[in-house]
């Protein structure tokens, strides 16, 4: 009973870090892209008049005003696959969570419950497998709807996924020989010690090639610019999802980003460590558990104090600019920062011998852990929106031109060489 | 038969109903993709009476044959569907029973 | 950074569009390309006061004078108008959208005043020719009220009580 | 619990199975064939096979489904159902009808054959690639070269035309 109330726990965590980060990801699209091309982007939305936090709010009523929009089904449609589509494409971005590690382990006594969801024997090869699932969402949509624009981006998504699915396998299959194991946790374990003393042994130090392969084959299976051929706003309006509407839009929009979040997922976990802090193992953090958390609050304090001096400053810079409530924020969000500085240097004073016990230098390494591994999701994250407002879209042919004259060809050679190379080095 | 436990009995005999639907899809349609998939749905049954097999006599001998299936059922789906294609652009059509140049 | 589209990299699409080398992975011109945005990202983050963006409904950019704006009618020192109803400003108007109902006046030395005098906003093209053609200045376009809206068609036919008390300090119609 | 999934799994894959064969087009088919080697990975599953299930989304419902899908929806074949009705038919039905009785009978006479129990690790990776790359790496080795054949056959085949003197079909 327990087991299974952890596991529900689990997939608890999973779901919640994936739809906040999902929210957080659209303000970043929207902000970010704003911040690149030099405009200030969404700062309207507010709650009560006070709260904008810079635009934040704005996926939030983005979603209320989609949950109750008319969901509008046209009429030529197949209505059965029409309406699974969008399902199909969420679950299928959320199923790939199950072999993900987020963290060590937590430990409670002499139980431990390893932080993954399922303990699979397969392990990257399930990531392969649901990964190669994901096309149908898609071609799904793009048939049921029975228009041309769609069935295009259906047809351009089924070759391209094809295509690319081969060169991340050939990079995974890289990784497997240098790693020795198809479990994505040992593989994570694997990564936590140093490479020549100094450097951590992270995938991407061992797979330089296979890691530039891997993630532009990402980006191609993620259907994400620039390789989003399947939308194609200026070929196909908007590609396999013109015909939807309302909630079943907003699903195949989240769907998107979850499957983002799950691919800088597995990116930070194959190659940059996943839950490992880098130069920091598991015993080392357990036994200076004390010593980091006082830094750490230190630091924390230090800079809510800084945020809330900065509030501070803009409230009164800013004051009687608007001529209404919103003047208020930063005010609030100052009194906030300044309540959490005010926490930290408390917990400082409780925390001061600094001795958290066995029982709680295990904890604490493990959230550490975990915020290692959420840290490094985000960025990838980043990278998503980075790149999608830095690159153009390619080209159909340049993208089959790339995927089988490129990538297919130094995928190979990777994988020969990295065989060559763990067999001599045995 | 129907207790509780299930034993080899029971995917022999599921095996047995998809191997003939399959058989079913391959003799009533003319549509030569059915028909292809038909015969994927019996490879997957047969696959799956290996599988069984395999169980039952705790060997993985079984695993390795499933695979070579899936490897030739992968071969037969590219020449099989590139030969479709061909004769799709010659005649315009996937039914079968256009497909009668030798008889005439 | 100059970004010159007229560099070595142009000349990709040529010959047959054939891609040598380095050039076919792109990763130059991808990590010219993610410094040039990160660039733009980190300086707007962290001067994001410098942004040129006007925050419009709050902050209104000043178009000067010369903006032709809403019609507002003048008034006389007693408050009536100063319109004298002679019809030059509806027909120059080139949309047709002033109409002037003219009536006698009791005062000595003004012949006729508007009765009614109704402009239709919503086929105004802000020409100005009203305020070019009147006689005696009676209309002018200069309240600096240049967004218009309304829920019904009907409100955007304004009258004269309209036109005379629509001051500077926008009134909406 | 087993016999829950068992029957909700096989169930599920002799219903999907029925309807592939039972629709009007080939891309419905298609899918409703995905959803039937789902349920048969499940079974794979069921049985510890956890490699070959992964291997059977993997391979059939990912790969070779998808090639399916591509061909089906370029070809864009005409939407009416055509039974096959030759001569041969009734016979081959029969024997068929004829075969799957025999088999049923035989099937369900024999007593019940409960499966042994096994290590945790049957069925793992390890376990399947040490048959498959210690005992038959030369049947692997072949299957390998079966399969390169394969495409080049498949691009030969479905290659474009070429633009010659008697072809006349323009340029492609």
């Amino acid at each position: 009973m327990a087991e299974i109330a952890w596991a529900l726990g689990k997939i608890l965590f999973m779901l919640v870090f994936v739809f906040t980060v999902l929210v957080v990801m659209i303000w970043g699209e929207r902000k970010g892209s704003a911040f690149i091309q030099d405009r200030i982007g969404p700062n309207r939305a507010s709650i009560g008049g006070v709260i904008r936090l810079g635009g934040l709010v704005h996926p939030v009523a983005d979603v209320l005003k989609l949950l109750f929009k008319e969901d509008l089904v046209p009429g030529a449609v197949n209505r059965f696959f029409y309406t699974m589509a969008p399902f199909v494409v969420m679950v299928i971005a959320l199923v790939t969570f199950a072999v993900l590690p987020f963290g060590d382990a937590i430990y409670l006594g002499d139980k431990v419950i390893p932080l993954r969801i399922a303990d699979l024997d397969v392990g990257i090869l399930y990531l392969l497998a649901i990964t190669s699932l994901s096309v149908y969402g898609i071609v799904l949509a793009g048939w049921a709807s029975n228009n041309k624009y769609t069935f295009l981006g259906g047809i351009r998504s089924t070759a391209q996924m094809i295509s690319y699915e081969i060169n991340m396998g050939l990079a995974v299959l890289a990784l497997l020989l240098v790693y020795g194991s198809t479990r994505v946790d040992a593989m994570v374990v694997e990564q936590g010690q140093l490479l020549f003393g100094f450097l951590p042994r992270w995938g991407v130090f061992l797979q330089p090639l296979g890691f530039v392969l891997f993630l532009t084959s990402v980006f191609a299976e993620t259907n994400r610019t620039p390789f989003d051929l399947a939308e194609g706003e200026s070929e196909l309006v908007s590609g396999y999802n013109i015909e939807y509407s309302s909630m079943k839009f907003a699903l195949f929009f989240m769907a998107e980003y979850a499957s983002m979040i799950v691919a800088a997922g597995f990116i930070s976990s194959l190659y940059f460590g996943g839950w490992q802090v880098p130069w920091l193992d598991t015993i080392t953090l357990r036994e200076h558990a004390g010593t980091f958390l006082g830094v750490s609050l230190w630091v924390g304090a230090v800079f809510n104090l800084l945020f809330a001096a900065l509030l501070w400053k803009r409230y009164r810079r800013e004051r009687g600019l608007l001529g209404d409530r919103r003047e208020l924020e930063p005010l609030v969000l100052g009194i906030v920062f300044f309540i959490l500085a005010l926490v930290c240097l408390g917990a400082v004073v409780i925390a001061s011998p600094w001795n958290l016990g066995e029982q709680g230098a295990a904890h604490f390494a493990t959230v550490v852990q975990v915020l290692s591994f959420i840290l490094k999701t985000l960025f990838f994250s980043w990278l998503f929106i980075w790149v999608r407002w830095t690159l153009p879209r390619f080209r159909y042919d340049q993208l089959m031109k790339l995927g089988w004259q490129l990538m297919l060809p130094l995928g190979l050679l990777n994988f020969f060489v990295t065989a060559a190379v763990v067999l001599l080095a045995r | 038969m129907f207790d509780a436990s299930v034993g080899l009995n029971h995917y022999l005999l599921l095996s047995v109903l998809l191997f003939v639907i399959g058989v079913a899809g391959v003799i009533f349609r003319r549509n030569a993709i059915i028909m292809f998939m038909s015969i994927e749905l019996m490879l997957t049954s047969v696959n799956l009476t290996i599988l069984a097999y395999s169980r039952y006599l705790g060997d993985h001998t079984g695993h390795v044959l499933v695979l070579f299936v899936f490897a030739v059922a992968a071969a037969e789906a590219a020449v099989g569907l590139a030969i479709l294609v061909e004769l799709f652009r010659k005649r315009d059509t996937v039914d079968v029973d256009r497909f009668r140049q030798l008889m005439e | 950074m100059p970004y010159s589209i007229h560099g070595p990299q142009a000349a990709t699409g040529g010959k047959g569009s054939r891609m040598r080398g380095a050039e076919l992975w792109y990763l130059k011109e991808i990590f010219r390309g993610m410094y040039v945005t990160a660039r733009h990202f980190l300086t707007n983050v962290f001067h994001m006061a410098d942004m040129p963006t006007l925050q419009y409904p709050d902050e209104k950019p000043n178009y000067g004078p010369w903006l032709r704006s809403r019609h507002r009618l003048m008034k006389r020192e007693d408050g009536t108008p100063r319109c004298v109803a002679c019809q030059m400003c509806s027909t120059v108007c080139p949309s047709d959208c002033i109409s002037i109902v003219a009536m006698e006046d009791d005062r000595p030395d003004v012949e006729k005043r508007p009765e009614t005098f109704t402009i239709d906003l919503l086929r105004c093209v802000y020409c100005g020719m009203c305020v070019e053609a009147c006689p005696c200045d009676a209309i002018r376009m200069d309240t600096g009220i240049f967004e218009i809206a309304a829920d019904s068609r009907e409100k955007f036919v304004v009258d004269l009580d309209f036109l005379l008390n629509n001051t500077t300090d926008g009134v909406k119609p | 619990m087993e016999a829950l999934f068992f029957y909700l799994f096989g169930g599920l894959a002799v219903i999907t199975a029925l309807v592939t064969i039972t629709r009007r087009d080939a891309v419905t088919s298609a899918f409703w064939l995905i959803a039937c080697f789902l349920n048969v990975a499940a079974l794979f599953a069921m049985l510890s096979a956890q490699f070959i299930a992964v291997m059977q989304i993997l391979i059939y419902a990912g790969a070779i489904m998808v090639f399916f899908l591509f061909v089906t929806m370029f070809l864009g074949e005409p939407r009416r159902v055509r039974l096959n009705r030759g001569r041969a038919i009734p016979l081959i039905s029969t024997v068929t009808v004829l075969l799957l009785a025999y088999l049923l009978m035989r099937i369900t006479n024999t007593q019940h054959r409960g499966f042994p129990s096994i290590s945790d690790s049957y069925g793992s990776v390890a376990m399947v690639s040490r048959k498959l790359l210690v005992d038959y790496v030369f049947l692997f080795e072949v299957t390998g070269l079966l399969l390169l054949v394969a495409v080049i056959g498949a691009v030969y085949v479905a290659r474009k035309p070429r633009t010659g003197v008697g072809e006349g079909e323009g340029h492609v």
